[in-house]
């Protein structure tokens, strides 16, 4: 069994509204020292190991998981207990 | 055998384990008379949710016995999962109103959230479609950063559960007040409309006959939520967090239309949700009311997580399940129904004619108890009730007329006060117009929602003025109900009955139990003199803050009236430029 | 003419759609389980509002994948009316059958209320029976209506006139106060309010049944003309 | 400048709905071999180093940015370019 560890973050340029709104929170809670937030999602996958297991998760990333208009994503793989 | 490593009977006794599952010493006794003997842990857990205020109404079916819950268009009183009152042309409405304040105090988002799915699915088990959800919430005051976090979660989360179901929300009321700094109220309600022939009820009938379960899996969520509303907020209750169960409205979607569809199918003998003290209520009460008793085999029952114990899944308040009776041979043809809906239901059990209750676990049988002693053998309080010193201070004092030199400026002030001004913030968020039946969306008196097909509409409304209540009980209550019926008034409807939700501190305090003595006497002859009976209601106790500070009485009032024709609808905002204005009454 | 109103598990405006189209348009129109779907009988494909799949991952994200696609977009394809509101919208998107995508709206709150919309381009199958320019009321019911394309995409929209709808008073960030768009061959429309909301007077308004009367007096013309 | 990453996530036991939904999704997708997907949330906060970085971000997952009722977080501060 593997662990799949997904990260999908908003591609540069586009406008993150979640972002913009904690770090105006932060703001106002007085963590002055914050620049900049970005939220995105994390997701973890488990999953039975195969012989094309990075293929396949590109392919689920592609077809499902992001939106290749607005999001990247990146993913490591773990050996899952 | 898993209860091995549970506490024996002997030590439950012994240690006196039952009085952290909120049982007294006298019920415990009780029970072990109904019994014959000790009850084990599961079958103790058992009473304990069973005999928790939230189930069994102990302190409060005094008081409810003096609601009239009578009328000539009344098909359904209190007891169902909601009440019903016919419309003519073969239709009616079904509504009730429910209480989700401890959980949205501890996880707002979620309580309130789990909240409007709880009202959602006492509704259409009775086989309505529900067509309109209000809300009634009350909040400490805004300048408290914790206060105003609870808020905008619960609108949120009102929101986030009723958009996605696609039920609009139509109206409510806010209020705030210090009274409710560490005890907000998130009262939720919904209003549902039925056909005569589809009204379902919550019965075990047929002995033999197959217990279906379908809907979400069972977790460990929200174990002893029902105990956990009838106790005290305290520092305790922050530990208890992880009762908390977590809404999941796509389900509740899929279960509200995959109902509607099995309602349809003559298989069906019985249906209800699981709410408070999930499984252990639906199943022991649908049993007692039909007079059959039951087995489930526990093995069979959906499971989110590992090594679930008996106790834990018979506790579970884990949200968006329904339990159902289907005609025995049958069961395929019902769980085709659900498939549809990609819903799974599965047989975990048989009504027998035993009227015992009985859970198989692993081979074992893990309980076995008389079913009607769960369900309708809890004790009764009649508590203590003594007038608030409070209240004669008030009687004693001298009206007061405030003395007003600048009404513009009054004016402004008052409008600034959180209470009275606007509450689009709050509906904007909510998506009142789904269905396409709101005429009258929420800003005016009542929302209203025309009957498709018919020239007929709904108006509806919640109100309770807290602080008339505070100052005096009986009064106040008679306000709440009039003010309710003049919101169906003003806005072109006759009204037909009310749902109640009560909302009070401690009954053990005898000056609580009081107010809400005296709340009730009035609700009720208002009720009586304008015949609006009460078909169906929520109680919600023990609502304190940290220093035991009780809330207002908020014995809120959720009344549904009729207009005969849409042409009759009238809004509460001024038209036209010229229009006239009339003062009417004293 | 005869609608599909396409159903997915969340969806909840479908009942919305149909009543519009049968009561208040006059047309056939059946209400479609996207399992069960069989579009080639269907002169007009209609995706409700809703929340399909719960709105988990990204609105529409979910029914974008579901196998009744292939059958959209063979619908689109062959130039049938194909009209996505909100929800269906997203799904279009998701389904890159209109480019750009959606993001929650500026303010992070569902809203829900009328907006004034200016009809940017009559000339479509689902606007001809409107002004250019002309405004119309549409209610709003969204929490991720804000629509998002980069530089490239907007100069092709708009030199396209594929922007049909915008907003008076932009309510969610939407780049170009888009309210709604179609596809180059203009079969395809995509808008965040609801015009099924917005058909008979006793609701408010009803300036969104023109759409729909739009889309069935293009219908006629073109079976007259064919036969 | 510091880039702090922080992983929030549903505790354990706690209904996942979303999860639930793309794993299903990816189910009748025909990825076969997916056993359990969870869903949380990934933020990339910037900020100006301090101190007490990690008291500091400790506070703010738990003030605002994780919900300790149901959420659990970690994360990791890194050098920011
Ligand atoms: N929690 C709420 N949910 C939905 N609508 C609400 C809510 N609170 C207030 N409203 C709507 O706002 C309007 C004004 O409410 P309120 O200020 O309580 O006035 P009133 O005293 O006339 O009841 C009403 O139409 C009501 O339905």
């Amino acid at each position: 069994m593997r662990k799949v560890k997904i990260h999908i973050t908003l591609k540069e340029g586009v406008l993150d509204p979640q972002g913009k709104a904690v770090h105006n929170s932060l703001q106002s809670l007085e963590y002055n020292n914050v620049q900049d937030v970005r939220v995105g999602k994390y997701m973890e996958v488990m999953v039975e190991d195969s012989d094309n297991l990075e293929a396949e998760i590109d392919r689920m990333c592609d077809q499902l998981l992001a939106n290749p208009v607005i999001e990247n994503y990146s993913y490591t793989i773990e050996e899952a207990g | 055998m898993p209860s091995m490593l549970e506490i024996s009977p002997e030590q439950i006794e012994e240690q006196h384990v039952y009085r952290e599952m909120g049982l007294k010493d006298d019920e415990y006794a009780s029970i072990c008379s109904i019994l014959g003997r000790r009850p084990n842990y599961t079958e103790t857990g058992l009473f304990s949710v069973m005999w928790s205020e939230h189930c069994s109404y102990k302190n409060s079916k005094p008081l409810l016995k003096k609601f009239p819950t009578e009328g000539a268009h009344v098909l359904q009183g209190p007891g169902e999962g909601a009440g019903i009152i016919d419309i003519g042309d073969d239709q009616a409405v079904v509504f009730k109103i429910e209480s989700h304040n401890h959980p949205s105090a501890v996880e707002p988002y979620q309580g309130a959230a789990t909240g409007v799915g709880g009202i959602l699915r006492d509704v259409f088990s009775m086989g309505a479609r529900p067509i309109a959800l209000l809300n009634s919430l009350r909040f400490g005051s805004l300048q408290q950063p914790r206060v105003k976090y609870l808020f905008e979660e619960v609108v949120r989360g009102i929101a986030g559960y009723g958009n996605c179901v696609g039920v609009p929300t139509v109206g409510g009321e806010v209020q705030f007040d210090d009274a409710y700094n560490g005890n907000p109220l998130v009262n939720a309600m919904c209003v549902g409309l039925i056909d005569h022939k589809d009204i379902q009820k919550g019965i075990a009938a047929g002995i033999g006959n197959t217990v279906m379960y379908v809907g979400a899996k069972t977790g460990r969520d929200g174990i002893h939520g029902a105990t956990f509303a009838s106790e005290e907020l305290s520092e305790e209750s922050e530990e208890k967090r992880p009762s908390v169960q977590v809404g999941d409205p796509f389900m509740e979607k899929l279960l509200i239309e995959a109902c509607l569809d099995v309602i349809q199918h003559d298989a069906l003998v019985g249906i209800q949700d699981m709410g408070a003290a999930g499984l252990t209520s639906s199943a022991s009460e649908m049993a007692s009311k039909a007079g059959t008793g039951m087995t489930m085999n526990l093995d069979h029952i959906p499971q989110r997580e590992e090594n679930m114990t008996a106790y834990e899944m018979m506790l579970s308040e884990s949200q968006e399940r329904m339990l159902l009776v289907v005609e025995k041979g049958r069961e395929e043809e019902i769980a085709r129904v659900f498939r549809k809906y990609n819903l799974e239901a599965v047989a975990v059990g048989e009504v027998t004619g035993s009227k015992r209750f009985r859970l198989e676990h692993h081979g074992e049988t893990v309980a076995d108890v008389p079913v009607d002693s769960l369900a309708e053998d809890a004790p009764v309080y009649h508590q203590p009730s003594r007038i608030p010193a409070y209240y004669e201070e008030f009687q004693s004092m001298e009206d007061y007329v405030p003395e007003i030199t600048d009404y513009r400026e009054t004016l402004v002030n008052l409008l600034k006060q959180p209470t009275i001004a606007s509450k689009e913030w709050v509906y904007d968020q909510y998506d009142s117009m789904v269905q396409t039946n709101t005429v009258v969306t929420p800003g005016s008196d009542a929302a209203v929602l025309r009957v498709r097909g018919t020239n007929k509409a709904l108006a509806m409304t919640t109100d309770c003025n807290s602080r008339y209540l505070y100052v005096d009980p009986e009064v106040g209550g008679k306000i709440a109900v009039a003010e309710a019926a003049r919101n169906i008034v003003c806005s072109g409807g006759r009204p037909l009955g009310i749902t109640d939700g009560l909302n009070f501190g401690s009954p053990e305090n005898p000056e609580i139990f009081w107010q809400m003595e005296k709340s009730v006497d009035g609700m009720s002859e208002a009720c009586r003199n304008l015949e609006t009976p009460v078909i169906g209601g929520n109680v919600s106790l023990y609502n304190e803050s940290f220093g035991g500070q009780a809330i207002y009485p908020t014995p809120i009032v959720g009344m549904v009236g009729l207009i005969d024709d849409v042409k009759h609808i009238t809004r509460s905002h001024a038209q036209h430029a010229g229009d006239l204005i009339y003062v009417i009454g004293e | 003419m005869k609608f599909a109103v396409i159903v997915f598990p969340g969806s909840n405006c479908d009942r919305d759609m149909y009543f519009a189209v049968k009561d208040q348009l006059g047309a056939e129109a059946d209400l479609v389980w996207y399992k069960e779907a069989n579009l080639a009988n269907y002169d007009g494909i209609l995706l409700p509002g809703g929340f399909s799949y719960g709105d988990y991952l990204r609105s529409g994200a979910i029914a974008s994948t579901s196998d009744v696609i292939t059958q959209i977009r063979e619908a689109a394809e062959a130039g049938k009316p194909v009209l996505g509101v909100c929800n269906g919208f997203q799904i279009l998107l998701e389904m890159g059958l209109l480019p750009g995508a959606m993001l929650p709206n500026e303010k992070l709150k569902f809203m829900c209320h009328f907006e004034t919309l200016t009809v940017e381009n009559a000339d479509t199958m689902f606007t001809r029976q409107y002004e250019k320019k002309e405004k119309i009321q549409i209610p709003i019911a969204h929490g991720d209506g804000n629509y998002f394309c980069d530089e490239e995409t907007l100069q092709k929209l708009q030199n396209n006139k594929q922007i049909v709808f915008t907003y008076d008073q932009n309510p969610n960030g939407s780049v170009g106060n888009i309210a709604g768009i179609t596809n180059e061959k203009g079969n395809v429309l995509g808008m965040m309010p609801h015009p099924e909301r917005a058909v008979e007077a006793l609701l408010g308004h009803d300036d969104g049944l023109r759409l729909f009367e739009s889309i069935l007096t293009h219908w006629r013309e073109h079976h007259a003309i064919n036969a």
